[in-house]
């Protein structure tokens, strides 16, 4: 990888001061900062060759949609899918949403089994729990071990039993900072005929990820997490999977033949992209793919696990600290909590010392209660992230310790 | 910058390590719940009434400094007053911790929380067990009350 | 208004040539161009600002919630609305598509009807078709007088009988130019007990719109039609009408309360903002919306009619060629017809000449059909546009009869 | 910058404005019906065949300069050609609109589209009843074909 500080030098947010220190970024887990690179092709495209794609010939309308079909094919070459298997939505949130609506309500009766984890997100929860109302399935939960925050994969075979028809889990938790197995995971589902989508929110910008190697039927991931905008991500669906569903929403770009009363939908992934699609996103999520295969996802990765590791070290030496998540082989995402000390009050601190963390429950509700918690402090970690901070980050705790004592 | 003993004082620190009233009463007249979903605070409030009058307050709960001690401090000043004295002393209580003027008059051990208005996003904290206070001293049915809601 | 020359500079992109001409941009039916005024706002929040909203107390998460919530109460002030009646979305056909899943579903029954006109956009039919394939509800059509597209209002009241429970129809017709008489059609609806949503997407970056004046129930449009980026717009619902609606996507950020098998949700508009939204699209909407204040919605409609106005008398001018939509009033959209020369020539070759026209059914099929036509030529004015490229574009159209004659 | 002459060619003008075998066949053996929805260019080729041979191309419709001539070129060529030699020459055309690179060899007419290359929005114009009549040379129940599919 890069020198830390060569890398740093390509976000210009990164470089100003809170409250009088300088910024210490830890809430990637949130949303992530934005290179330069990335903005530059964003402006660009406003600057030279906006206009609507798809339906047009003239020049810029040309630009527009060859640009953002590479970009499809970017994001497709990324993740080791095929072009067509590449639907763009808002982000993690909406592609959930999608299969939930397009897959669900066409292949879920009453009586059928969704399986998911106790450390999903909100969002790879609520939209099955709407399903699960509309269609009479039920939701079940893979466990985790406890503060370690692992699936307990000995209940896997039981859980993924008949009746299941889909397993949704989080490839890396947002809460917790676990790395779960998704191959042996969606291995594991397609034996028993479960089809899987894995919520790689937490993971494609930060891992080598290959949907082929994965062995996933979806897969679902948010632009803002990995250096682009907000407002774009992306669904990665297998191709006769995604050809074999209805539409998810109904308008122009869509279509093929539409008449009074009756329409036809073009082939997967048009199908699902009904409207103007968020042009210049997905052109800039393209520019961030580039971005982060230059530094190199590999090297993203180990970085992302050392300073993790770092972090956890440094943490255990504090008083009255509950350390969540995996002992060894944690991402870049660590969340704890303090004896007596309120997580926002920790945020309220930290930040007054230039260092931005997240308090709360994460979108993790069920599983904070799981745990027994109300929240936790999280400090989660980017390339561009090194010792020294998390070493001022550590020193502010033993500080807000003292005073809230 | 703002400092942040314009946010933590003493009375705060104080309250939030020591919060007075801190028991759940036996057969109260009202009960209300104030939820942050954001950030996990919870606490229950229990009132006892005199007529108009609220003659006993205590609190269960957990949440953070700025939330407990608001509530402890709450507790200590709403008994014996009226309805309409309690809704006046939150009024100048909002008022001061969205504005950071202080009204010299009344508002004792409150006058703690004026560095709050600072913090915006902390303002939900001082006001969450206000809003589950008023809320049981107005409705017989008092429920659940939300800082999102 | 400022001199349109003056407003030009505030585009970079039209200062560039195509094909070896200066570029005329005739296409802002299909998106428009965006001003240095609001690129800027998107820069400043990325390389400033840029955090998650809502779940966060940090420095710059509190900075991206102002700003995030600051753009909804713009865009409420823009449109007449309350803060909490805007729903971010991704354009008009999500916000459609939002009201036929989360309003449509919960409200219509077998027999029910839905109100359309003949003019509608497929973003404003498809939803509807899917929605009446879902609930048994019938859709029937206010047709338009021919070639003039205007809507036949004698019909109206006969239409809105028995067992109408939606009235949907557009402002501003994308593919004729007409501007309907929308506070009219919401109040014969709203007489009638009819639910009415006005596809602002061509009129509300184009003149002064109110929806308290309009007295319409929902109202959709998209931002990248008026001046800001892709993948930005929003809806408008009455507030009492939106909350008793059921959510429409689940996940982050629309909850209030989630156990594991079932959740409670926020008031409306965040009800219905699944996942992390938009945020930088947000917040350069509502600079789009200062920008266009700031030269005037009065004198940018005029300015579109004055356009449309000239260009129509001039397009009078050549043989054989059918102009469709209004004779008088029409908004700055020319929609016409060139006998026995295809509009994909037409564009083709306006766009050797750097003028970028659009040629096809303009997402508009069943209209195209009941005029008997394949397709037009459109051209759609913005107020960067001047009579000077009407010339060269009237030019060129000779030009093409000539070489095509 | 590309000139316009590339793509509109003379031969393609002409084609445009006297198509060829434009006529609806009586009793054909094959129909197909080819459809670009974007623009609305819609068009059905009419086959007759003896045994593996075409031995009648027509068509009917309406659409862009590019593809009617096309549509009627293709007719001119496809007279008498097996289903075999039909594919060779679309693939030949295929390369050609695509690459710009002309085979002498063979292509007639055709190559007056080989300046379609340039114009990438236009490609689909050019080939939109190729695709027609080899899926009706290709499938006996042959049925609509569509450049988007
Ligand atoms: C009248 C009308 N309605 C709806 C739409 C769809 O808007 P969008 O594609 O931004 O969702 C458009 C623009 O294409 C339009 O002109
Ligand atoms: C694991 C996980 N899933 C889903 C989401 C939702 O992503 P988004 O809000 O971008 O839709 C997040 C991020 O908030 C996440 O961390």
């Amino acid at each position: 990888m890069k020198a830390i500080e060569t890398l740093r030098k390509d976000f210009p947010i990164l470089h100003q001061q809170v409250n009088g220190f300088d910024l210490v970024y830890f809430d990637n887990a949130a949303t992530t900062q934005k290179p330069r690179a990335v903005l530059d092709v964003l402006m660009h495209y406003y600057e030279c060759d906006n206009s609507n794609v798809h339906r047009g010939i003239h020049t810029l309308s040309h630009r527009a949609t060859v640009a953002y079909e590479a970009a499809r094919e970017r994001v497709a070459s990324f993740i080791g899918a095929r072009t067509e298997e590449v639907v763009f939505t808002r982000g993690t949130t909406e592609g959930i949403n999608l299969v939930a609506r397009a897959w669900g309500d066409a292949n879920l009766r009453a009586g059928d089994r969704i399986l998911l984890t106790e450390m999903e997100h909100h969002s790879n929860l609520v939209p099955w729990q709407l399903l699960a109302e509309r269609t009479g399935a039920e939701l079940i939960f893979l466990p985790i071990t406890g503060d370690e925050g692992l699936l307990d994969l000995e209940r896997l075979d039981v859980l993924l039993s008949d009746g299941v028809k889909l397993f949704a889990f989080t490839h890396i938790s947002n809460a917790l900072g676990t790395i779960n197995p998704a191959g042996e995971l969606c291995r594991r589902a397609r034996e028993k005929g479960v089809i899987t989508l894995v919520d790689a929110a937490q993971s494609v910008g930060h891992a080598p990820l290959d949907v082929m190697d994965l062995g996933c039927d979806f897969l679902v991931f948010s632009g803002h997490k990995m250096c682009a905008p907000t407002g774009i991500g992306a669904l990665y669906g297998r191709f006769d999977l995604l050809q074999s569903l209805p539409p998810f929403h109904g308008g122009g770009e869509m279509i093929l033949t539409v008449d009074w009363l009756h329409s036809d939908w073009k082939r997967a992934p048009h199908k699902f992209e009904a409207g103007t699609p968020n042009i210049s996103g997905a052109i800039a999520l393209a520019a961030a793919m580039d971005y982060l295969d230059a530094i190199g996802r590999d090297a993203i990765f180990a970085h992302d696990r050392e300073l993790g590791a770092y972090a956890a070290d440094r943490l255990r030496e504090l008083p009255n600290l509950r350390l969540l998540g995996p002992r060894d082989e944690r991402s870049g995402i660590v969340s704890f909590h303090l004896n007596d000390i309120h997580s926002h009050d920790i945020v309220s601190f930290a930040d007054h010392r230039g260092i931005a963390l997240r308090g709360g429950h994460h979108c993790t509700q069920p599983l904070m209660r799981r745990l027994g918690l109300d929240s936790t402090t999280r400090a989660s970690f980017y390339f561009y992230n090194n010792r020294e901070e998390i070493d001022r980050f550590v020193e502010v705790l033993s500080e807000i310790q003292t005073f809230f004592g | 910058m703002q400092d942040l003993a314009d946010l933590y004082q003493a009375v705060i620190l104080d309250h939030n390590r020591r919060p007075r009233n801190f028991v759940a009463m036996e057969s109260p007249d009202r009960v209300a719940v104030g939820d942050n979903p954001v950030c996990g605070d919870h606490y229950t409030v229990f009132l006892r009434l005199e007529g108009d009058r609220i003659s006993e307050v205590s609190f269960q709960g957990a949440g953070c400094a700025i939330s407990k001690a608001s509530a402890s401090v709450m507790t200590s000043l709403l008994k014996g007053k009226t309805a309409e004295e309690a809704r006046k002393i939150y009024e100048k209580f909002h008022q001061m911790v969205t504005t950071g003027e202080v009204d010299p008059e009344n508002l004792s051990d409150l006058s703690a929380f004026a560095g709050v208005y600072q913090f915006p996003a902390r303002i939900k904290c001082a006001t969450l067990s206000w809003h589950a206070a008023l809320n049981a001293v107005a409705d017989p049915e008092a429920g659940k009350v939300s800082t999102e809601e």
